[in-house]
């Protein structure tokens, strides 16, 4: 294929990610963003899939299947389950959306400058692309600051996730096979074991409220 | 020999199969201790092996076993066995103890892992598994403050992590830049491809900076003193003793890969603000301890931020020290844990102003547990007088000298808020009421060997130059780019 | 001349002994006349000696050894610092100079055992005495040794019979402002020393007031004999001191009889004028509150201490 | 610890077993150490104060000839490797420090023998016998120390064992706790100071060996430095004036033994080591050292004796006359390295000559004092002045020492006291130049600094004896006491002989003590007199007593011939102002007797007083009782410790916040952390 077309996708890919990322940012509704969520994970499947095409591997195929599998059905899933197991999925951030996007946007202003020395400035669409992954690791952690519910903390730990995902297959074409495939059950434990501790919480509290947890201090 | 490579994982998968298993439940109270026994002994094999300067590594090389990780084997073996054995009652629980066991034993697993992976990857994802492992022991007592130190540590820890394998992975992208795409730590310390030295200086940066998350270095060192006061006292033992270490071992690897590529200015800078912060840290918040639980987990904090210092410093003295402190600490934290276990067990709190005169009503308790603290304090004969000692000598000498003016003054604070809570805690007549109707109680509420031997280790330890200061020696060559 | 010099310390000693009563005589006696009175003659003091050693000795009960042993104590410090100062001859004693710091050491020696003893007996008024007695030897040690010190600088000796000599051979020294200074602190110390007015009032029983004689209060026989004399003997050797620091000549520099003679003479002179001196200066004295006393020394240590300063910086 | 002689040319292989007798007595120590603890460890309860006090005096008395062979000189040591490689402890005493080998055992050894009759209870017990073994030990091995790990190490083992025994009687005294604690922080102040000075020379000199240490020069920064941070430490340990804090409260908290051992012997660790920073490392220091040296030592000999004359705590008295003499020892060092740097040797080294003889003399007489007032404490159970009285005739082998060495305190004849005090002064008197304005000003300071302490020490000790064991007793506790056990009384009596006989043959003393210090001219005269040919002074004290005794001798003669005709008669009270002696409680007491002192003093101690008379109900003339209270306390701890601690305390509480149980606040902690360090690399 064309370097002009594998350019554009790897930008439109790129592209979703971020857009995705800004709007979970912006979306109150637990729901919306779990749908989000899955659309970045169907995002960052394509650019693997894209890099794969591109390098003629195999192995980044197997690696966008696996992606897909699990970051666009597998843990929506379990978020959702968890979110639509109980009924108001309101979240009420400690910031309100509209600030917490400016910060998203001066964050992903800081991704590019903090990036420029290390990938000089090259035209290769890839490189041009990793300030995009950087971005998504702090908005991750913007969610993880600001948002108030346990799901909505999986979630943003999640986009923080996603994010170096994409700065792993933008700079290296993602990482040996054998510690894709640990980190990614590393990342699905994880999620697993937060999911059975907010149902705990749910238990304990009666919600997933996070500001209950100050119990645990000097 | 090269087979006790795996002997620690194989025997971490066995003993975590053996206790979730139903029968036969009498062998599950001993898995633990069977798997740090396991650890310890391939610990030592690997360490003759590697002083006769022959390094054990596996068929694919992901597995290496240097005087370094030889030596980090034997420590998490050590203070593993100290944690275990001591903390053998502390299992009785609805299960009978049965995810308790597997999960200790996986978390055994997860450390020696992280140790012996040659590959940075793995390296990664065996610490990340320890976080898994951990999470349910810490949430084990199922309260509701359990659930919220389980729920901060695993949000914080992984979090801090992930910012590792990022650091990681931009090492990765800039080998693959220099044409051999690799994550072997025995390739990329030996300094020769020519990698991009900004690329480098991020990934080293990032990934000093995760792994520091789980070293419980300040500022991100906030999950532990709440993960260290709620979970079972081996498992606060276990993880304060080396799962501290070990975070701090990746540290020193990353650091000796960075000091190859960029000289040492970067981590120097980076450690000695995170030794500092945590020395602040922990004096601040000493100074007014209420919890004798959390007070062990901010001493946790200083001493990570004393290694740190010393990482910082580098150099023969400064490095030998670090690793003679992470066995002291480990061995000494560890007692400290499995006594205050006993503490909390005897008295029903760990609120300090709710204990008094322990020395006077619980010998058995009291008697351990200042021990412990003197050596804590870093008092001789014990072997944290000597790292000390090491570790400040060779950060001045190393032109630190302001660096270590401030550690100095914060660590008599530390010293002096220490000592005031001991004695707090420890001295003074039991109050008339108890000692009333009450007798004596001079039982140790468990068994006493294990905190014998490992106070006693650490008493003696520093004296024994034969073998270990050989095998301290090679260890610190091989971080300096030797081996 | 070891022995000569021994010989000439014993005569010393011998003549102080005699004269001290003589001393205390006179000034009873100028001050009876001075203030019209008659006056009980110079002997008087002999007299009461010879009465006392004559009565006999009462002790109170439960009193430790001090008790009997202090008065001797006493009485052998006066005695030595007699045999030490250079009163008739500038002579040390071999092995023994008259260091000043061994003198007052010797003199507080003395001091200490009077204040023993004042507690020894567990009365109120020994302990009362004993107190204001000590702390008033506390604060006049700094005078003595810097006011001394001070002499010493242009001798380059701490020896008071080179000090002595060093006058004798270069008169101008005397009127130096330095050695004015240091010679009148040192002489304001002399008086709080030996329990002079202004400081204390050796001729009342008043019991507030009193100092030394609080501390004597209970004894009695030889003991109040031996501790009259020992204060007279102090008082009296102090004197002859002060005297040949302002007044060298006659003193003998060698051990040739008519040497001796000549600075036997001398002492007995000097200390004659300085005795009626004295009783006449107490007439015009009245005993300062004992709270101002302290006030008295500091001054007197600060002029000791301009005159070692002096010594320094300005000649 | 696998002890073979240090590979160099001190000393003989040690495969061939030719040790050197150094090395001999240091493995006999170390043996003998072990073997106490061992014996402390086992010993069964009945036995064990004989068994360990016999086992520490053993090693005392291997101390004893350790320190003694090096400090006549002959050179030696043990060399041990530890775990850190570049590590390695080094026992190689000089001649000063076997000096200080020698005091320190031999506090050591008395303290030891008395404790065989002394400990009971909580000070017999098994860990309080081994903290005493570990502290002496550790006491002894510092001036050993031939390296800085492993004078550290002593240093703390001293400290780890002192602290321990601080805290003997927890239990049944509440103050033992806060006790222990200000000694703990401050013994670690002290240690961490020294740390940092050390550490300070090891940057210049590249290792950790004493003998690499003198490479630096004093006039440099590194020099100024070390200097400074050292003295500190050093006078920390030596409890001057304003760390002397924890002093008045530590000692009085130990056990008698302990605490003799403490003020004799450990504080001198820090004399010994200022000596070891002027005269070993950094010889030649410039003249503000001395000025430095001089200042800390005058106020801390004036500020700790007055607070000792208006203390009625015997113990707590003792203590700050422990200030004092050390403050005296310091001021003595000051002067010779101010003298030294103004070429005045002569004088400057009789200043030194004169440090070292207070140090002796102290440690005898402080020795001495100490186990004395546990003997009154044992036999009265008061350890308050107010209290006590009439002991002398209870306890007369206790009062005649108690009142020898009390005698030395206060630098009367024929005592050590008196002459280190006469060395003072003649080195003062000599050091006069008109050249050096800084020696013009500070030597006239220094005399008037001196003679007023010596006034000082005169009155308290006056007081300590004449309240303490004349008059009446003024409690039942007093009135019952009795002589106490033989091994306590003779520790005592020995410490006393001490005192004599160092202060009457001071000549042979001085010259070994100068042999230590490599000062030449020190004669010895006379019966045993000490001459200064240098300055054309000399000292014969026996001549001196000899002539005491022939003036004293026609006195006795008359006494004894009106006591034949008139034997002495006992009666109530012979005059008593026309009064009897209604009770005991008419006399003065201590506080009583330092009132004068105390309304001179007002303004430097601060008294609070308040008297309340209370009327009686018939008419308000007439007074139905008068309450008098007077609290004294440290004004330099209630100016300076207190609030700084108040505000650690604050900034304790302030600094919670940081941990305030929110997950967002410490996330937000880590994602700043990340993106000051994205910055950071990005630069």
């Amino acid at each position: 294929m064309s370097d002009n077309l594998y350019a554009q996708l790897i930008s439109l890919t790129a592209g979703t990610l971020l857009l995705t990322a800004a709007l979970i940012v912006w979306r109150r509704s637990l729901r919306a963003c779990v749908r989000l969520l899955a659309i970045q994970g169907i995002a960052l499947a394509g650019l693997v899939a894209v890099l794969g095409w591109h390098e003629r591997t195999i192995e980044l195929v197997l690696v966008s299947l696996l992606v897909l599998g699990l970051k666009a059905v597998l843990l929506p899933l379990v978020l959702s389950r968890n979110v639509l197991n109980h009924d108001d999925d309101r979240e009420v951030p400690r910031l309100n959306p509209t600030a917490s996007l400016i910060f998203a946007a001066l964050l992903t202003m800081l991704a590019y400058i903090v990036c420029r020395p290390w990938m000089g400035d090259t035209d290769d669409p890839t490189s041009r692309a990793v300030p995009i992954g950087i971005a998504l690791v702090l908005i991750g952690f913007l969610l993880l600051i600001t948002r108030r519910r346990a799901a909505s903390q999986l979630i943003g730990f999640l986009v923080l996730d996603n994010g170096i995902a994409t700065v792993a297959f933008l700079t290296a074409t993602g990482v040996p096979f054998i510690v894709e495939l640990g980190a990614s059950l590393d990342v699905l434990l994880v999620v697993l074991i937060l999911q059975v501790l907010t149902g705990r919480m749910q238990v304990k509290f009666g919600g997933t409220d996070l500001d209950d947890l100050t119990e645990l201090k000097d | 020999m090269a087979a006790f490579l795996f002997v620690p994982l194989v025997a971490a998968l066995v003993g975590a199969a053996i206790s979730s298993f139903n029968q036969p439940a009498a062998f599950r109270r001993f898995t633990g201790i069977g798997t740090s026994i396991a650890i310890l002994v391939s610990g030592i094999a690997l360490s003759a092996a590697a002083l006769a300067s022959h390094v054990e590594s596996s068929v694919t090389g992901l597995l290496r076993a240097d005087a370094l990780s030889s030596y980090m084997l034997c420590v998490i073996g050590a203070v593993a066995l100290t944690a275990t054995w001591g903390g053998i009652r502390g299992s009785g629980t609805a299960d009978g103890g049965r995810v308790y066991n597997a999960l200790i034993c996986a978390f055994l697993g997860a450390m020696s892992l992280a140790v012996l992976a040659d590959n940075l990857g793995i390296m990664w994802v065996a610490i990340e598994l320890t976080t898994i492992a951990t999470a349910f022991l810490v949430g084990h007592a199922r309260t509701g403050r359990a659930l919220e130190a389980a729920w901060k540590y695993v949000i914080l820890g992984s979090v801090g992590v992930a910012i590792a394998f990022l650091g990681i992975v931009l090492l990765y992208a800039a080998t693959r830049e220099s044409g051999s795409p690799t994550l072997s730590w025995l390739a990329l310390d030996q300094g020769h491809l020519a990698l991009n030295p900004a690329l480098v200086k991020a990934a080293a940066a990032l990934a000093v900076l995760g792994f520091a998350t789980k070293a419980g270095l300040a500022p991100m060192h906030s999950w532990l003193p709440d993960a260290h006061s709620q979970a079972p006292a081996p498992v606060s033992g276990l993880m304060s003793g080396v799962l501290l270490a070990v975070a701090f071992y990746a540290v020193l690897r990353i650091q000796s890969i960075a000091d190859a590529v960029l000289g040492p200015d970067l981590m120097r800078g980076m450690l000695a603000v995170g030794g500092l912060l945590s020395l602040a840290v922990a004096a601040a918040l000493l100074v007014g301890q209420r919890d004798y639980k959390r007070m062990l987990a901010y001493s946790s904090v200083e001493h990570m931020g004393l290694m740190a210092l010393g990482a910082a410093a580098g150099g023969v003295l400064g490095l030998t020290a670090v690793l003679l402190h992470i066995l002291g600490h480990g061995l000494t934290k560890s007692s400290l844990f499995v006594v205050s276990g006993r503490i909390q067990g005897a008295e029903g709190t760990t609120t300090i102003s709710n204990v008094r005169g322990l020395l006077a009503r619980r010998p058995g308790l009291g008697v351990p547990f200042l021990i412990a603290m003197v050596a804590l304090l870093g008092l001789p004969p014990f072997s944290l007088f000597f790292s000390e000692v090491g570790i400040l000598i060779a950060a001045w000498t190393r032109g630190m000298g302001w660096v270590t003016a401030i550690a100095l003054v914060l660590l008599l604070v530390v010293f002096a808020a220490l000592a005031r809570l001991t004695a707090r805690l420890a001295f003074g007549a039991p109050e008339e009421s108890e000692s009333v109707d009450s007798p004596v109680d001079r039982s140790s509420h468990g068994p006493r060997t294990p905190l014998i031997i490992a106070l006693s280790v650490t008493a003696v330890i520093a004296f024994v130059a034969v073998p270990l200061g050989s095998l301290l020696l090679s260890a610190v060559a091989v971080l300096s780019g030797g081996s | 001349m070891n022995w000569t010099a021994t010989a000439v310390a014993l005569l010393q000693v011998l003549i102080a002994t005699l004269v001290a009563p003589l001393v205390i005589g006179i000034t009873r006696q100028t001050r009876a006349r001075l203030e019209g009175r008659v006056g009980a003659g110079i002997l008087q003091p002999w007299r009461d000696l010879r009465k006392l050693l004559r009565k006999e000795t009462l002790q109170a009960n439960g009193v430790s050894w001090i008790s009997s042993i202090g008065p001797i104590v006493v009485m052998a410090s006066s005695l030595l610092v007699a045999a030490l100062l250079p009163l008739i001859s500038t002579l040390t004693l071999p092995f023994v100079p008259d260091d000043l710091f061994v003198v007052v050491s010797v003199l507080l020696i003395g001091t200490v055992a009077v204040a023993l003893i004042g507690l020894d007996v567990g009365s109120a008024f020994g302990g009362m005495g004993s107190s204001r007695h000590m702390m008033i030897a506390a604060l006049v040690e700094p005078t003595v040794l810097v006011a001394v010190y001070a002499l010493s600088i242009p001798a380059g000796s701490s020896l008071l019979s080179s000090i002595v000599a060093t006058r004798l051979d270069a008169p101008a020294v005397i009127l130096s402002p330095v050695s004015l200074l240091a010679v009148v602190a040192l002489f304001v110390a002399v008086l709080a020393e030996t329990g002079r007015l202004p400081v204390d009032n050796p001729s009342t029983h008043l019991e507030l007031t009193m100092v030394h004689e609080a501390m004597i209060l209970e004894s009695s026989g030889r003991d109040l004999a031996w501790l009259e004399l020992g204060s007279w003997l102090r008082l009296s050797a102090l004197l002859g001191l002060v005297a040949n620091l302002m007044i060298p000549w006659g003193l003998a520099t060698d051990a040739t009889v008519l040497a001796l003679v000549v600075g036997t003479i001398a002492l007995l002179l000097k200390l004659t004028v300085f005795a009626a001196a004295l009783g006449a200066g107490e007439v015009f004295l009245a005993k300062l509150r004992l709270f101002r006393v302290p006030e008295l020394l500091a001054g007197s240590f600060v002029l000791a201490f301009l005159a070692v300063t002096a010594s320094y910086l300005v000649t | 610890m696998s002890t073979r002689t240090r590979p160099d040319h001190r000393s003989i292989a040690f495969g061939d077993w030719t040790m050197n007798p150094v090395e001999a007595a240091l493995t006999a120590e170390l043996l003998l150490a072990a073997l106490a603890c061992a014996v402390a460890a086992v010993a069964p309860a009945s036995m064990r104060r004989y068994l360990a006090g016999i086992a520490t005096i053993a090693m005392a008395a291997s101390g004893i000839v350790a320190g003694g062979l090096a400090l006549s000189g002959h050179s030696g040591g043990l060399w041990a490797p530890t775990a850190l490689p570049t590590v390695n402890l080094t026992l190689a005493p000089d001649r000063l420090g076997g000096l200080f080998i020698v005091i320190a055992s031999a506090v050591t050894l008395l303290a030891a023998l008395y404790a065989i009759g002394y400990v009971h209870g909580a000070a017999d017990s098994r860990s309080a016998w081994l903290a005493f073994i570990l502290f002496t030990f550790g006491l002894q091995m510092v001036p050993a120390a031939g390296d800085i790990i492993t004078f550290l190490l002593a240093w703390e083992l001293m400290a780890l064992g002192s602290g321990v025994l601080v805290l003997t009687d927890h239990r049944t005294r509440p103050q033992a706790r806060s006790a222990a604690l200000w000694y703990a922080v401050m013994t670690q102040l002290s240690f961490l100071l020294i740390l940092a000075g050390f550490a300070a020379l090891a940057s210049v000199a590249g290792t950790t060996t004493f003998d690499a240490l003198v490479t630096v020069s004093p006039t440099s920064t590194t020099g100024a430095l070390a200097f400074t941070l050292l003295i500190l430490g050093f006078a920390t340990k030596a409890g001057l004036v304003p760390l002397h804090i924890w002093l008045p409260r530590a000692h009085p908290e130990a056990p008698s033994h302990a605490s003799a051992v403490m003020s004799a012997a450990m504080v001198k660790m820090g004399v010994y080591g200022t000596l070891l920073v002027v005269l070993r490392f950094m010889p030649g220091g410039p003249a503000w050292w001395g000025i430095v040296l001089l200042s800390l030592g005058g106020i801390s000999a004036v500020y700790g004796i007055l607070q000792a004359s208006v203390t009625s705590d015997v113990k707590r008295l003792l203590a700050y006359s422990t200030t004092e003499n050390i403050g005296l020892i310091f001021l003595a060092i000051g002067a010779s390295v101010l003298l030294a740097s103004y070429h005045l040797t002569a004088a400057s080294q009789a200043a030194l000559l004169a440090a070292l003889l207070l140090a002796i003399s102290h440690a005898a007489f402080k020795c001495s004092l100490f186990l004395g007032a546990g003997a009154i404490v044992a036999a009265t159970g008061e350890r308050n002045l107010d209290r006590l009285g009439g002991l002398g005739v209870r306890m007369p082998w206790t009062a005649a020492a108690f009142g020898v060495a009390a005698l030395g305190a206060a630098a009367l004849p024929v005592t050590s006291g008196f002459v280190a005090e006469w060395t003072l002064f003649q080195s003062f008197i000599h050091g006069a130049t008109r050249d050096a304005i800084s020696v013009a000003v500070a030597l006239p300071v220094a005399v008037a600094v001196v003679a007023l302490t010596a006034g000082l020490a005169l009155v308290t000790f006056v007081k300590l004896y004449g309240i303490g064991f004349l008059a009446r007793p003024r409690s039942q506790g007093a009135d019952d006491a009795h002589e106490v056990s033989h091994p306590m009384r003779w520790a005592a009596l020995i410490g006393a002989g001490a005192v004599i006989a160092l202060g009457v043959f001071p000549g042979p003393v001085a010259q070994v003590l100068a042999s230590a210090v490599g000062i030449g001219d020190v004669a010895t005269i006379g019966f045993g007199g000490l001459s200064l040919p240098s300055l054309g002074v000399l000292l014969d004290p026996m001549a001196l007593a000899i002539t005491a005794l022939v003036c004293a001798l026609p006195v006795v003669v008359v006494s004894a011939l009106s006591a034949r005709r008139h034997p002495r008669r006992a009666t109530e009270l012979p005059w008593g102002c026309g009064g009897a002696r209604v009770s005991p409680r008419m006399q003065y007491t201590a506080t009583s007797y330092a009132e004068p002192l105390m309304r001179v003093f007002d303004d430097t101690l601060r008294p609070e007083q308040d008297v309340v008379v209370t009327h009686a109900t018939e008419s308000r003339y007439l007074v139905a009782q008068v309450r008098y209270r007077q609290k004294l306390s440290d004004v330099i701890e209630v100016r300076g410790y207190r609030p700084l601690l108040e505000f650690v305390d604050r900034l304790g509480v302030v600094s919670r916040r940081l941990q305030n149980g929110s997950v967002h606040r410490y996330l937000t902690f880590s994602f700043v952390a990340l993106i000051v360090v994205l910055i950071v690399v990005s630069l």
